[in-house]
């Protein structure tokens, strides 16, 4: 059977892809935030999955306002760097897993989650710089990402975005797919984007150290209470985009300890807890949980 | 219009919501049309030519033409479309972000290094925060007025 | 304030349409099913709708298999009659409610619905032949649909398709939303689709007159349960395109007696049914609700 | 492949699931693509050739080129998909779904005139109706045998 043995969150700043791709991480200003990495390079060897299930948002790359889907889910066999307009990043591209993709699709729809199914579809910063944060450097041609990647897409570009706890739900029925699937998989699931930012109008640049660490203690601990943090405070206390936290609590309540709904099992393990402040225009978070 | 809207009273800042999409939709349209390299050289060759093949309105243009990323938010333009612009003129986000504040590359980036912005004073319209409307524009622009 | 004041239920057969569109109305074959509808007209007419929501499905016309959205909301302005391969129908374009749309989109992803937002979508006769159907031959040049339609298209091609008791949800979740909508307006919703039908294999051209009219009686009396009917039945009983009647629930679902998940107000009065067999592969259903 | 299929054991019958959908990908987007009316003239002018244009396995183009929609479906297409290819050669949906019965068109359309084909004996594999595999093909087709 497959099982969910550990969730990783990571804020998805464009500007530390670029700072890999441009050969800059070991200046000054970006040495502290890939410090917060070498733990997390490590685990990933040591803990090797074979899928990597990975929430993230679109940030206007595959998704134009042509269609807006809430929750995406990608059943293709591979995805592509997507050109932002800088080029596409020079990572190697993305092999999907399909099976299993489509059995999660088809089991979280039968749990009246309305996905939309993605069999096209270019992935951005979003999801490529989680991966280069946690694998490091690869050549594009030559080396590959160390496993499959189930790339499930959030909408929180126009509003309304869903709700944390409608994520929170969503991460649950998650966990019941991937356990109904009848090969042997170690699945890790990742909650990506955040913390603190905002990146428009007179109020951008924003940062909040306080309420970040706050909401990762919270998030951690008490993540029933967490979940039912309303959309406003988010916008409010964290930034227009630190909106984007409401998909950590997609792997959030993927993990063991959260049954029905309620934290009913046993606390997670907290293997890494980074924070960071700035990369670019954000405050760069981190976390390593495992099940118990 | 009836969405209910509980982000109105966030000073600086625009929810891209259903009303701003429909606003905005052909300046983001055209912003997505420069993830694509050959677009973009079209655009960078005659600016004015290639956004007249987009039924923008004539203000939305002057926004882009200008670059001034706060009039493209007010016509409807997000952040992540708009940044296909700053792409193509070789900008990071940090450089975009900061543009709409009114201070330079140098004051924003340290303003970043120090912590980013405070919330204090910003969370609420009507306070006294750096990003208030009456305190704007921020840094050596604000200075010299 | 807005208000669903009826629904209308209808199978959309193709054939319908091209029937209406190259004048073959009067044919032997034809009139019966026509006259099932004089009522409707009539009745249009006397109770002209200010918008009609109407649910249908996309038969792989503006979606392929690159994007496969469960329920997705058409906010645009305007979507025009599609090419399915024929030409496009010769029929007026659909005038969108944007407004009304977006702010239904905002409510019903509130309540927990994962709806992906359609701006540019070109609609189908699963759309068409209802309204070719419910307002007569029109003039794709100099007339007009009577009134704004916000088209809602539901996945029923790929499964899983959405359950039946999530479409029932659905229908509550959009007359709550229509409810809480300023301006005063008549609102219409509408299920398309069905009644039994098979368009492939062996068993193409099955028809199942007991079995539809026994979920029609049950749909109009006893909505909650006809709601709990698992998809296998539609298949097995009502053929592989069968499946289509889930989508009468959502507007079944809407009616003003179903409150909370139950039959709690007054019944809807049945204006209008209508059964016939066949169109082209297919029972003809229709049924004409309006709420007390 | 795990995923539940309680939809197996329904006479002559494909469910369009993941897996059938996963199968018949670029045979259906092919089919798709006969929708502008320019493609279409240029699959009608050489078949083959535009065939070879899209990433379809061999049997897939021979179930095009022999226009037998049951192998189409056999090899992952989708009905809705398919009808795409009848529309191209002028033929309606009752045309195309009579032909995966191997009934001639009128026999089929007969059929429907009367009431269509029964459910009794074609609701689970392994009955007697007419829609099972041993009663194959239908009709003229089968009597000739
Ligand atoms: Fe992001
Ligand atoms: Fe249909």
């Amino acid at each position: 059977m497959a099982k969910i043995t550990a969730s990783v969150f990571t804020s998805h700043v464009p500007a530390i892809g670029a700072a890999m791709d441009l050969g800059k991480t070991q200046e000054d200003y970006w040495k502290p935030v890939f410090a917060g990495y070498d733990f997390s390079k490590q685990w990933m060897k040591d803990n090797k999955p074979d899928v990597i299930f990975l929430v993230f948002n679109d940030h206007a790359t595959a998704f134009s306002l042509e269609m807006i889907p809430t929750f995406a889910i990608g059943t293709a066999a591979e995805f592509q760097p997507a050109d932002e307009g800088w080029g596409p990043r020079p990572v190697p591209k993305v092999i999907g897993h399909p099976d299993l993709a489509s059995h999660i699709a088809q089991s979280v729809i039968q749990q009246d989650f309305d996905l939309t199914i993605v069999n096209k579809m270019d992935v951005d910063h979003g999801l490529t710089v989680p991966l280069s944060l946690m694998c490091g450097e690869l050549d594009p041609k030559t080396d590959a990402w160390p496993c499959p990647v189930i790339p499930f897409a959030v909408n929180v570009v126009q509003y309304p975005v869903p709700s944390g706890k409608r994520c929170f739900m969503l991460g649950q029925a998650i966990r019941k797919a991937v356990d109904s699937y009848d090969e042997d998989l170690n699945v890790h699931i990742w909650g990506t984007g955040g913390m603190s930012h905002q990146l428009q109008g007179a109020r951008a640049g924003l940062i909040n150290r306080e309420w970040d660490n706050a909401w990762l203690d919270q998030m951690i601990a008490d993540p029933v209470g967490c979940a039912n943090t309303p959309h406003i405070d988010y916008v409010r206390e964290a930034g227009s985009e630190g909106i984007e936290l409401v998909m950590w609590l997609i792997a959030r309540g993927a993990m063991s300890d959260i049954v029905d709904g309620k934290v009913q099992g046993p606390a997670p393990t907290v293997k890494h807890r980074f924070y960071h402040v700035p990369a670019s225009n954000t405050a760069v978070g981190h976390l390593i949980l495992e099940n118990n | 219009m009836s969405l209910e809207k509980p982000y109105l009273d966030v000073p600086g800042t625009i929810i891209f919501d259903a009303e701003q999409s429909r606003k905005g939709y052909w300046l983001n349209q055209f912003c997505m049309s420069l993830m694509k390299a050959q677009n973009r050289e079209r655009f960078k060759t005659d600016e004015r030519a290639y956004l007249d093949e987009w039924p923008m309105t004539e203000e939305q243009k002057q926004a882009v033409l200008a670059r001034d990323l706060n009039w493209c938010m007010r016509t409807g333009g997000n952040i992540y479309f708009l940044a296909k612009i700053g792409a193509t003129d070789g900008k990071s986000f940090q450089q975009m972000a900061g543009s709409m504040t009114g201070m330079t590359e140098t004051e924003y980036r340290d303003m970043m290094i120090q912590g980013g912005r405070s919330v204090e004073g910003n969370r609420y319209v009507g306070e006294d925060g750096d990003a208030q409307a009456h305190r704007q524009p921020q840094g050596a622009a604000g200075k010299k007025v």
